[in-house]
């Protein structure tokens, strides 16, 4: 695909097109933090920053998402009969995504779609009526680690165009047609550019200093890490909260629940957590994980084990590092990988 | 007794986040006092009927979310 | 700061060598800057990985509640008037427990120091004295301590542990010089439907992860009222109802027992200010009942008693 | 693509109250739109999620055979709050089945070999559907022996009581139904479900155990099949855990990397065996 | 509603079994007439009360809550 050049100078130019006939965001600072916001010029949209607060994948999974809705009336003829909610109606632009939370959705693509029966069309409306472009990372944090779990600041999976900042102009890739589309008309790159690129990118990598080894938990069998002595100290600070899951952009755990109103009913899904006793909590008040050592495992083992079992060997982490920086707790899953692998 | 705390600190607060002090109405009636009954309740109906609907707290499902 | 951290290694080796405890619970080192973790030593050589310093923002009192044994707990003011409140609610007994007291030197709120370096990546900070040396990438920056604190260390009234079995460094001053009752309950002076609002902004960005209810040393009902499937108290969906449900419930079964610790601040991912909500309260439990939380072994807690001239003239 | 979250409607045709206690009740439920009840193909050991719009959803196991027709049953214990709902239906409410769910019975791959049934309680569900789909003349004729063992703690709890008396009188099967204590007007097995088992003593050779019933019946009858020489890849057992999705998704009902509503509800023991015992 | 309708409030009333439920029961035994505006919810004692169903009456939309012992 192609290389392109997008220069500072044009970027408003860029945007307009973009939202012409779509919708689109970008991360924008507010109150302090790092959020996605609806952006029509270049200059209210982050060019320089680290990463979002919270992963963006609210924007395809929703925390609160009406399902269905229905007629809370029995004996009605259309009384009490579900009714899906209508699709996304304009497609949408993420501008600025970094490249470990474009490789989450294409984890999580693994999960919600996989054969005609579990096929989420919730979250393939969405993925497939966005488009993602990337900003490479050029300044990766001290708690990023996405090198050592198979993704790269300068990462292309899941995008559609990766930027890359090169100072006074960005390195526009197209990586799919819908991106091609995009940049096409932009001036191509020079060779002197691609190389920048290049050298920004191996600069990127060598800045990722910690990170995890998984050669071993890779090969040993689910019951002996499931055994290891470790999760008795992991578990022990932990609040079981939901911070971790709830940032984390590949958790896509959730709870499905009616509500009523009078006449009027829907079917609602929230995100819901591993780390509560209620998740799986049976009818009869047998919990298969009664303890908060085992929920804790629960999620390391889903994540580093269960999903590369069930998915070809894809990790069910992407390096963003954001519940080594939010977790009340300072839980810090390199060092719980790192004791798996030992 | 041991309530009348609780009702107390709840009424402050909910006065503190922004429910009109009219749309919470505590009082003692004993089981003889019928005209009392009749009284407290107009007067509470006439409280919240001069706030109008209540604008908070209510969770409404017809939003889209 | 370090000789503090040396005494409180020592003393905790010393407790754990005689076999006066099972554990002593303290805090160690973060693996990110400005963040301090719960951490148990078992062992006099764990013992050593114990330290102390300004950010030790967790409630350690959370972790004495339904854990077996006897315990050793690293107790500043806050945390020990919540070790208090859970001997005074019968969670265990004080024979169990050994109060490791330190004077608290007010912690630091890691927002703060955020806020002004923003989109800039701290990676370390140095204590000084009256200082913080913040170093990042391609700065570096000395902050007055003082301006940094956490909102509710500031107008600490207990710096002091109320109980200790053992006191390591000097007892020091009370209070930090803020007055709570300047502070407190933000929002009396709007009016309702300017109140609802602000409320409003103060949640809008919560999650509902709970982890402001999880670091808690109040919460530890075995299920939560938003637990509570049936009837659901508190729906679990981002409107603002539900959210609102939660945050005003949470704040209310603090009444009379809630010593303004910060732990909930401090652990909420996204900044909440729900002590905009609990300052209400112990202002108000203050003001009623003149009672402060924590502050003495054998209070009667105060929504757990009534006097006959108890203020009612909201009740018809 | 359809949208599989949407439950198919359907009406309740039947109620029955299937035990003296009234906690179980069963449901015939009738698809409301022909096309949905064509697209609905399942097998025995399948479940559906049963919703309830205002209520919820639950996994419930199919206890009808796709031999018996269009229509579906369901037997329904009363916990929750959806199953309590469901108790106070009537003929003729609406209600949806979303489904069918998970895996199944590998009856097909069991062509010609014996087939030994354990029930306890009413775990009894799919296996009735199993044993119609066995007994079906269509079928009858590719299995050898069949030995249906289920026990409840007193008759009035027994299910199906019609239809496996109807088994046991057509001679196609060998029929053993057990009670835990002597009851007035009983004159059948009495024992735990373990014991009988152990009695009948089914072999193991050219033949497959199907188990389902509550942990502790699981327990104290693996033992007994150990002893009479059956391996693990022998015993077929079908596990409940909590589910919402119900398409391997959401995240709480997996026992290590397995979803029990997408790779089970039926595993082997030999795959249990390399699995957390979180069920 | 219409706008030019009167607002007829719906109001959650918590009454004590032995209190206040029984002064409404003597209101309607000696036919005493109050507005039709409450919706009664029969409590054992005021101390049953919880601040929980306050706000969950308030939740599912009605504009008033009165809690009598």
């Amino acid at each position: 695909m192609s290389q392109k050049i997008l220069a500072k100078n044009k970027l408003d130019a860029f945007l307009q097109g973009l939202c012409r006939d779509q919708d689109l965001f970008a991360p924008v600072m507010k109150d302090g933090k790092v959020g996605w916001a609806p952006v029509a010029t270049a200059d209210q949209a982050l060019w320089d920053f680290s990463n979002t607060e919270m992963s963006p994948k609210d924007f395809f999974f929703p925390q609160t998402e009406c399902m269905m809705r229905f007629k809370n009336v029995q004996g009605d003829p259309q009384g009490m009969i579900m009714q899906a909610e209508p699709a996304l109606n304009r497609p949408r632009v993420l501008l600025n995504i970094r490249p470990c939370d474009a490789k989450a959705f294409q984890v999580l693509d693994l999960i919600f779609v996989q054969d005609e029966m579990t096929n989420d069309l919730y979250w393939r409306d969405k993925r497939e009526k966005t488009t993602l472009i990337g900003l490479a990372c050029n300044d990766p944090c001290p708690t990023c680690f996405c090198t050592t779990v198979g993704s790269n600041p300068h990462g292309t999976t899941g995008l559609d165009v990766l930027l890359v900042d090169l100072g006074d102009k960005f390195l526009a890739q197209a990586l799919t047609a819908k991106g091609e589309a995009l940049v096409g008309d932009l001036p191509a790159a020079a060779g002197g550019d691609e190389a920048k690129a290049a050298e920004l990118k191996k600069a990127a990598e060598g800045k990722i200093s910690g990170g995890v080894a998984m050669d071993k938990v890779n090969s040993r069998e689910v019951m002996e890490l499931y055994d290891a002595p470790l999760w008795d100290r992991v578990m022990e600070s932990c609040l079981n909260c939901g911070t971790c899951t709830f940032c984390c952009p590949t958790c896509h755990c959730f709870d499905i629940q009616d509500e009523t109103q009078g006449q009027d009913g829907r079917r609602v899904r929230n995100w819901d957590y591993c780390m509560s006793w209620l998740f799986t909590m049976h009818g009869t008040g047998h919990n298969p994980r009664g303890t908060k050592k085992d929920r804790v495992r629960q999620r390391f083992m889903h994540k580093f084990k269960y999903i590369p079992v069930k998915r070809g060997g894809e990790i069910g982490c992407v390096g963003c590092g954001r519940c080594v920086r939010l977790c009340p707790v300072n839980i810090d899953v390199r060092q719980v990988v790192n004791d798996m692998n030992a | 007794m041991f309530a009348r705390r609780r009702f107390a600190v709840l009424k402050n607060l909910l006065e503190y986040v922004g429910i009109e002090p009219g749309r919470l109405h505590f009082s003692w009636i004993s089981s003889a006092e019928a005209e009392k009954f009749q009284k407290t309740v107009a007067a509470v109906t006439e409280d919240v009927k001069a706030l109008g609907p209540a604008q908070h707290m209510i969770k409404d499902i017809r939003k889209v979310a | 700061m370090e000789a503090i951290a040396q005494k409180i290694r020592e003393a905790a080796k010393r407790l754990l060598s005689e076999g006066k405890v099972d554990v002593v619970i303290g805090y160690a080192k973060g693996t990110v800057p400005m963040r301090e973790y719960p951490y148990f030593a078992y062992t006099p050589e764990e013992a050593e990985n114990l330290t102390w310093s300004s950010f030790c923002c967790n409630n350690l009192a959370l972790y004495t509640i339904r854990r077996p044994g006897r315990m050793a707990v690293v107790a500043q003011g806050c945390v020990s008037r919540n070790l208090v409140n859970l001997i005074n609610e019968n969670q265990f007994k004080r024979d169990d427990l050994y109060v490791i007291g330190v004077n608290s030197p007010g912690m630091v709120d890691r927002r703060k120091v955020q806020a002004l370096f923003p989109g800039k990546t701290i990676t370390e900070v140095i204590e000084e004295p009256e200082h913080l040396l913040v170093k990042g990438q391609g700065f570096e920056e000395r902050l007055e301590r003082k301006k940094v604190f956490r909102s509710n260390c500031l107008t600490c009234v207990q710096r002091n542990p109320v109980i200790s079995d053992e006191m390591i460094g000097e007892v020091g001053p009370e209070g930090h010089g803020g007055n709570i009752d300047k502070v407190a309950a933000p929002w009396e002076k709007l009016v309702p439907a300017e109140r609802w609002t602000e409320m409003q902004e103060t949640l809008k960005d919560c999650i509902r992860c709970y982890a402001c209810r999880d670091a808690c040393p109040l919460c530890y009902c075995h299920v939560c009222f938003v637990d509570e499937a049936q009837p659901q108290w508190c729906g679990k969906t981002q409107d603002e109802a539900d959210v609102a449900t939660f945050h005003i419930l949470r704040a209310f079964h603090c009444a009379g027992r809630c010593t303004d610790c910060g732990a909930c601040e401090s652990a909420c991912p996204q900044g909440i200010k729900m002590r905009r909500l609990t300052s209400k309260i112990e202002k108000d439990i203050r003001a009623l009942y003149g009672y402060r939380p924590g502050m003495e072994i054998g209070a009667q807690p105060p929504m757990s008693l009534f006097k006959p001239n108890d203020p009612q003239d909201f009740i018809k | 693509m359809r949208n599989t979250y949407v439950p198919y409607p359907v009406s309740i045709k039947e109620v029955r109250v299937e035990t003296e206690d009234k906690q179980l009740k069963s449901f015939w439920l009738q698809f409301l739109n022909s096309e949905d009840a064509s697209a609905f193909n399942y097998t025995p050991g399948q479940f559906a999620e049963l919703s309830i719009s205002g209520y919820g959803e639950i996994p419930i196991g199919i206890a009808s055979s796709p031999t018996e027709g269009r229509d579906l049953l369901f037997t329904v214990n009363k916990v929750g709050s959806v199953s309590s709902r469901l108790h106070n239906m009537k003929a003729g409410d609406i209600m949806g089945v979303r489904g069918p769910l998970g895996n199944s019975y590998p009856l097909r791959a069991a062509k010609g070999k014996n087939i030994v049934i354990v029930a306890g309680g009413f775990a009894v569900t799919t296996l009735r559907s199993t044993m119609n789909w066995l007994l079906h003349p269509d079928h009858r004729g590719d299995y050898g022996e069949i030995t249906f063992i289920y026990g409840a703690r007193t008759p009035g709890m027994l299910l199906y009581t019609q239809e496996w008396t109807a088994w046991q009188n057509s001679g196609q099967a060998k029929v053993c139904v057990t009670v835990d204590r002597e009851a007035p007007g009983w004159s059948g097995l009495v024992g735990f479900v373990p014991t009988v088992t152990g009695d009948v003593a089914p072999k193991p050779d050219n033949a497959i155990a199907l188990i389902c019933g509550p942990p502790i019946m699981i327990k104290f009858t693996q033992p007994v099949f150990d002893k009479l020489g059956w391996q693990s890849d022998q015993i077929i057992m079908s596990l409940e855990n909590r589910m919402k999705c119900g398409i391997g998704i959401c995240g709480r009902c997996n026992v290590g990397p397995e979803y029990v509503c997408k790779d089970g509800p039926v595993f082997t023991k030999t795959q249990l065996d390399k699995l957390p015992r979180e069920y | 509603m219409s706008e030019n309708a009167e607002f007829s409030p719906r109001i959650a009333a918590f009454l004590c079994n032995w209190c206040s439920y029984g002064a409404a029961d003597l209101a309607g035994v000696s036919r005493l007439q109050y507005p039709p505006n409450i919706q009664v919810i029969r409590i054992p004692c005021t101390g049953r009360m919880s601040p929980k169903f306050i706000l969950a009456a308030f939740r599912k939309g009605v504009d008033g809550v009165w809690v009598s012992g």
